[in-house]
């Protein structure tokens, strides 16, 4: 037997009420880099060992590693472009109303979403052919473009539970509404809930981007020339000093915090400016 | 046994399937240790990230403004930076940092190896994500609830014990199940520190075979089977917390 | 005009069955409506109220039985669900607004889309139900932004927009604050004297008194008692519609 | 080869994580001894150069699709290779394995490694029979940074490597409390290439060869990057003489 | 026993003032409890009936003013909170029980950690006290297995094992079912009887009437009005005393 009382102690988990936004100040920043580049680098110019400073070193090297990070970007956004699209479809296909579709929809998205990105992305680098022959035509599949095709799948996955999410976050009121005033269903679905999920969507498909972002550096591991594969290079070609490790990837560090901690404040933002709405 | 592995060794004659972690007894030796490498690897960091997250959210109701700072950049810089340059920091950089201890084979090696690297790197991973999720569990728990033990005369560190934690726990369980569900696929990155788990050991295995879709495949399997194992355990553990009466 | 049941009658329900699973809701229900009848259904919470009247628009389906709206089956597998809802409106207790168009666009919408009229002149229209219903210059809010006695009256205009031959009315005052129930009960006695054929599922006696050419009192799925609001009210044969009488009043 | 005329420019496959044969400078643009080697074609050919950074699993199908015109990449020279790309011959050089390890550690025989943590690199063909053959735990990363980083913080006794890659290092004052202790072993030869069909370009990349070797120039190379001049290169250069 | 001045006062409040912020909650509140007295604070909702109750329990702090329970002075900055709880039992409006805790766990929770007790003697005690608020066989139910009337019951029972000198009631009965409010108030009178302290807060007027040895009115933060119950109810002075009783009565 249960009583309603109003203990609340099952509360759904709520989103903290947040001060308004603010992004990231100047010395979060300066300490971060300290911490992480310049500190290490101090403990071991003490030791006088060797010839040049870490920092003169890496202050070389930061052009380089920073072209290496602008293509870990344009890979995050050829993956999410590609990902959103199929993911999108798939998530559609999981709330339709035809039963395999949805079956096949809601298989697929479970397969690919729990397994490790990594070994997703292997298996894009290994099992794709280096060219796709099309109708005579040779297109070629440079590593990159399976870099992207391989952290597309999970983000496709991860997508397509956010549509399906959301789609069923909507009240059953609106279908309703809808399907009495004599909608068809495809209508109902882009006029009506599509619509009213995008404001939903976009805060977890903004976590999902900054995910993608930092996975994007798993790339190296398959070796694509992006920022990890460049430092690997540049320490190799400095000789493999144990000093300039720190900074090194202290920096790669840091590249990724200020690029991804304004997006998950920004996330944060959102989600709480939507929840007070809804 | 034996006509199992021949039965796989004719497959693989017959047919090209080439699975050698089955027939040949070395690999078969590589690939169980790599098994229990990743689920070793899993359950540490399992549970140290559940210790972080439980004790970072205590620290991040602390009345100390440094306290709760130093919790909070803890949690942003972990999270918003990837775990395989995490895991190379602590490894290559750290690690160079720390003291160093004799070995057995005549020379000096760093305090800890590349499994500690890995299991210490991805806990603390993982136990960002686990502090926010409690500190959103805690503020679940009623503040009227925390008063009455509050009236009854217990302390604090009662009160969180007894009262605010096993409250949190039932709220939190499946955005923490989630979460863990992450870190067991996160511990493939240990590959890259060559740390001899599933996916190192599936990698030497197709180096020297070349059979990249077989292990492929076992590979995707076997992960698909580990995360099912914790999900369905979790599902029972939030079975057996339910308070009756709720929910 | 009276309960009759000579002429076609608009709506008319034959025997409807209808369970969720293991739980029997409709046992059997035979009601008929006539054009510009307005009737009330009435019973308590559970009895089925909002199940036949989502029957009737093909929200849910029945088991057996029939219902005929203006000689569509609606119990017909093959039945054309769009060309029964053109002909039957709805307004829900929750209003169900779509909280992302203005007050204009809710009701515009479904004359644009569905029955491909032109923009011009549904916006002519549109904005005259608005004045119909005593929204003039709400035109451009939001439903955020208005009480739940002007959505609920928004949600009317969007009914009516498709211009249905009968509209139906599931408790629409129930989530008001008492002081927006009369703006809306006022609205909805309008409709009736302007000759809309309408079924209502309310709990407000006084209204349903007032406005209903007929009273149904169902219980545990069955109609036990209905009459016209004189009779029913003043002299009840059946004991549970006495007691749920004696409950309300 | 009249497309790399037309073109103006050669375009050569060449390693960029290969110290001192193929590496990175701050700059981004890859030098080393190959490098040069390439540069001498492009002279030869009067055309400008450009270098496409490969690794061991693209660097041929780079070559089949046309993506480069050369390749020298430290490639071994294998039968089942030369089925999808053209090897040059003579060999223009040669390497076998060997190991980096602390000169404290006094290895010297390849049966010593037993027992003991072995760094090495992800896919390399001598990682297994190292491990098998002498009992050694090979700890594979996946790149020569992590391999000599994790030698040098001690995480392994030793580097299962190239000898020529390890003659190099040897010779940087930074690692000069190392050595090659080992006797070399799988000692095979290098092939740079072209692509199947591409005959007019393999022999004149023939004659360009014989001509380095007879030249000194390989050696000349040797020393420019640090690298002891290597057996090989002195017995080339005694043959053509 | 009637209400006095004579002997030592068990609580005594001396001129005490809390704001919130900018909120003046508490204007001066001075009010003495005797031992075994039983006294109830009425007054409209906002008035700071339960910022005072909560302020004796070291819940919220006072800005000036004196709280002496026993002795121990409550707003004296090192007072030691654990031994003032001991002495002063809370009931509140919303049970707070520990809904992952059975009854018996509820009650025996505090004796076993706070005091120390030994788990055999306290189970026992516990059980004790669970047929003093008639829910024997409840023990094993969970807070959400049992009835509002039931879980405030078992909130009694648990402040009672703590064996305090005086209890606050805050409210009680507002938040229960009409018919479940008899049963709590029945258990409290039986505490009254056997010589507890007791602090109510209520808006159940013939109850006050009956168990209170004394009534306080508050309001705006201040005490208007007090007096036993005979003449309190029946000829109040104050202007807003007598216009509350006429609405609550
Ligand atoms: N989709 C459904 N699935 C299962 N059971 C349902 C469903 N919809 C309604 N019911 C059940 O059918 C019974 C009748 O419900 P219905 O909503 O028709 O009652 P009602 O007369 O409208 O009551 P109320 O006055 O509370 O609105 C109830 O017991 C309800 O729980
Ligand atoms: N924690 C708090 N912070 C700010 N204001 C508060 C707080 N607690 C109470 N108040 C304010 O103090 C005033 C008195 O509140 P209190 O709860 O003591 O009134 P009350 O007499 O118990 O009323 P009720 O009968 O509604 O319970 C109210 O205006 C309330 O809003
Ligand atoms: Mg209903
Ligand atoms: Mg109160």
């Amino acid at each position: 037997m249960s009583y309603k009382t109003d203990l609340p102690v099952m509360l759904p988990v709520k989103p903290r009420a947040l001060e308004p936004f603010k992004s990231l100040k100047k010395r979060h920043i300066l300490l971060i880099a300290f911490l992480t580049i310049v500190g290490p680098s101090l403990v071991f110019a003490q030791t006088g060992e060797f010839e040049k400073s870490p920092l003169a070193i890496l202050l070389d090297w930061t052009p380089l590693l920073l072209s290496g990070f602008l293509f870990n970007l344009v890979i995050s956004f050829g993956a999410m472009a590609l990902g959103t699209l199929v993911g999108g479809l798939l998530g559609l296909g999981q709330v339709s109303l035809f039963a395999p579709t949805r079956a096949s929809s809601w298989l697929v998205t479970q397969f690919f979403r729990n397994a490790p990105w990594l070994v997703l992305l292997f298996f894009a680098m290994f099992l794709l052919p280096f060219e796709l022959n099309i109708f005579g035509f040779k297109l070629p599949l440079p590593d990159w473009f399976k870099a992207i095709l391989g952290l597309s799948l999970p983000v496709m996955a991860n997508v397509s539970e956010i549509v399906r999410g959301a789609v069923r976050s909507l009240p059953s009121g609106q279908w309703e509404a809808a399907e009495s005033l004599a909608y068809t269903r495809r209508q109902t679905l882009w006029l009506i809930i599509l619509p009213q999920c995008v404001k939903r969507m976009l805060p977890p498909w903004m976590n999902l981007y900054s995910i993608l972002t930092m996975a994007t550096v798993l790339a190296s591991i398959v070796g694509v020339s992006e920022v990890m594969t460049l430092t690997g290079r540049a320490l190799a070609a400095e000789g493999g000093r144990t000093d300039l490790l720190a900074p090194f990837y202290g920096l790669v560090l840091v590249l990724f915090f200020i690029y991804c901690y304004p997006i998950a404040r920004f996330t944060v933002w959102l989600e709480h400016k939507f929840s007070v709405i809804n | 046994m034996d006509f199992i592995f021949e039965w796989f060794r004719t497959l693989y004659s017959e047919t090209g399937v080439n699975l050698p972690f089955i027939y040949d007894e070395y690999d078969r030796k590589r690939m169980a240790e790599g098994l229990l490498t990743t689920i070793w690897l899993s359950l540490i960091c399992l549970f140290f990230s559940v210790i972080i997250g439980v004790i970072g959210a205590w620290l991040q109701g602390s009345s100390l403004k440094w306290t709760r700072r130093i919790v909070n950049g803890y949690i942003q810089l972990f999270r918003n930076t990837p775990p395989l340059v995490q895991l190379y920091f602590f490894y290559f950089a750290i690690g160079t940092l720390l003291p160093r201890v004799e070995n057995d084979w005549g020379g000096t090696s760093p305090m800890l190896g590349s499994f500690a690297w890995a299991a210490i790197s991805l806990s603390f991973f993982a136990g960002a994500f686990n502090v926010e999720i409690f500190r959103s569990g805690i503020e679940a728990v009623p503040k009227s609830t925390v008063e009455a033990a509050e009236a009854l005369g217990f302390s604090r560190l009662q009160i969180y014990r007894d009262i605010t934690l096993p409250l949190a726990f039932r709220v939190v369980i499946p955005a923490m199940n989630n979460n863990l569900v992450n870190l067991v696929k996160t511990t493939t990155l240990a590959y890259a520190i060559a740390v001899p788990e599933m996916l190192y050991e599936a990698n030497q295995i197709w180096s020297d075979n070349v059979n990249v879709t077989e292990m492929m495949i076992f590979l995707l399997l076997a992960y698909f089977v580990l995360v099912g194992v914790l999900v369905a355990g979790m599902n029972k553990w939030e079975r057996a917390m339910k308070i009756p009466g709720f929910g | 005009m009276t309960w009759s049941a000579t002429s076609d009658p608009m709506v008319s329900i034959k025997n409807v069955y209808k369970s969720f699973g293991s739980l029997d809701v409709l046992n059997g229900v035979t009601l008929d409506v006539m054009k510009g009848d307005v009737i009330c259904i009435i019973g308590p919470s559970g009895s089925g109220k909002s199940t036949l009247i989502r029957c009737i628009n093909a929200l849910n389906d029945i088991q057996s039985g029939s219902i005929l709206v203006e000689g569509l089956e609606v119990n017909d597998p093959n039945l054309d669900k769009l060309e029964l809802r053109k002909k039957v409106g709805m307004v829900f207790q929750q209003y169900n607004l779509f909280p992302h168009k203005t007050a204009l666009q809710n009701i515009m919408m479904a004359p644009v889309r569905v029955l491909k009229q032109n923009k011009k002149t549904s916006e002519a229209a549109a904005l005259e139900l608005l004045k119909k219903v005593r929204l003039e210059g709400k035109e451009n809010a939001y439903p955020g932004e208005l009480s739940g006695g002007q959505q609920q009256r928004v949600a009317i205009a969007r009914s009516l927009a498709m211009q249905p031959d009968v509209i139906l009315f599931d408790e629409v005052t129930a989530a008001l604050d008492p002081e927006t129930v009369g703006e809306v009960l006022q609205t909805i006695k309008e409709l009736a004297e302007d000759g809309m054929t309408c079924i209502l599922v309310t709990h407000e006696m006084a209204f349903a008194r007032e406005v209903a050419d007929h009273i149904y009192f169902t219980d545990r799925g069955i109609i036990v008692e209905h009459g016209p609001p004189e009779t029913f009210f003043k002299d009840a044969k059946d004991p549970r519609t006495r007691e749920f009488l004696s409950q309300i009043l | 080869l009249d497309t790399i005329k037309e073109r103006g420019t050669l375009i050569v496959g060449v390693k960029a994580d290969y110290k001192p044969y193929g590496f990175l400078d701050s700059s981004g643009t890859v030098i080393g001894l190959e490098p040069d080697l390439a540069q001498d074609v492009a002279d030869k050919l009067g055309v400008a150069i450009e270098y496409v950074p490969v690794v061991s699993s693209n660097r041929m199908q780079f070559l089949e699709q046309g993506k480069i015109d050369l390749m020298i990449a430290t490639m071994t020279d294998k039968p089942d290779r030369r089925k999808v790309v053209q090897i040059v011959d003579p060999n223009y050089y040669s390497s076998g394995t060997n190991v980096l390890a602390l000169k404290s550690l006094g290895l010297k025989d390849w049966n010593d490694l037993n027992g003991k943590p072995v760094c090495g690199i992800q896919g390399a063909f001598y990682n297994k029979a190292t491990s098998q053959n002498y009992g050694a735990e090979i700890v594979a990363f996946k790149g020569t940074a992590e391999a000599y980083s994790a030698l040098k913080a001690g995480n392994c006794a030793a580097f299962v490597y190239d000898d020529s890659a390890i003659v190099a290092k040897t010779n940087d004052p930074a690692w000069s409390d190392y050595e090659m202790p080992l006797a070399t072993i799988d000692d095979a030869p290098w092939g740079l290439a072209v692509g199947l069909g591409e005959d007019n370009f393999a022999a004149l990349m023939s004659e360009m060869i014989t001509g380095w070797h007879k030249s000194g120039r390989i050696l000349e190379l040797e020393k420019k990057w640090g690298v002891t001049n290597t057996p090989f290169a002195k017995e080339m250069h005694d043959k053509y003489k």
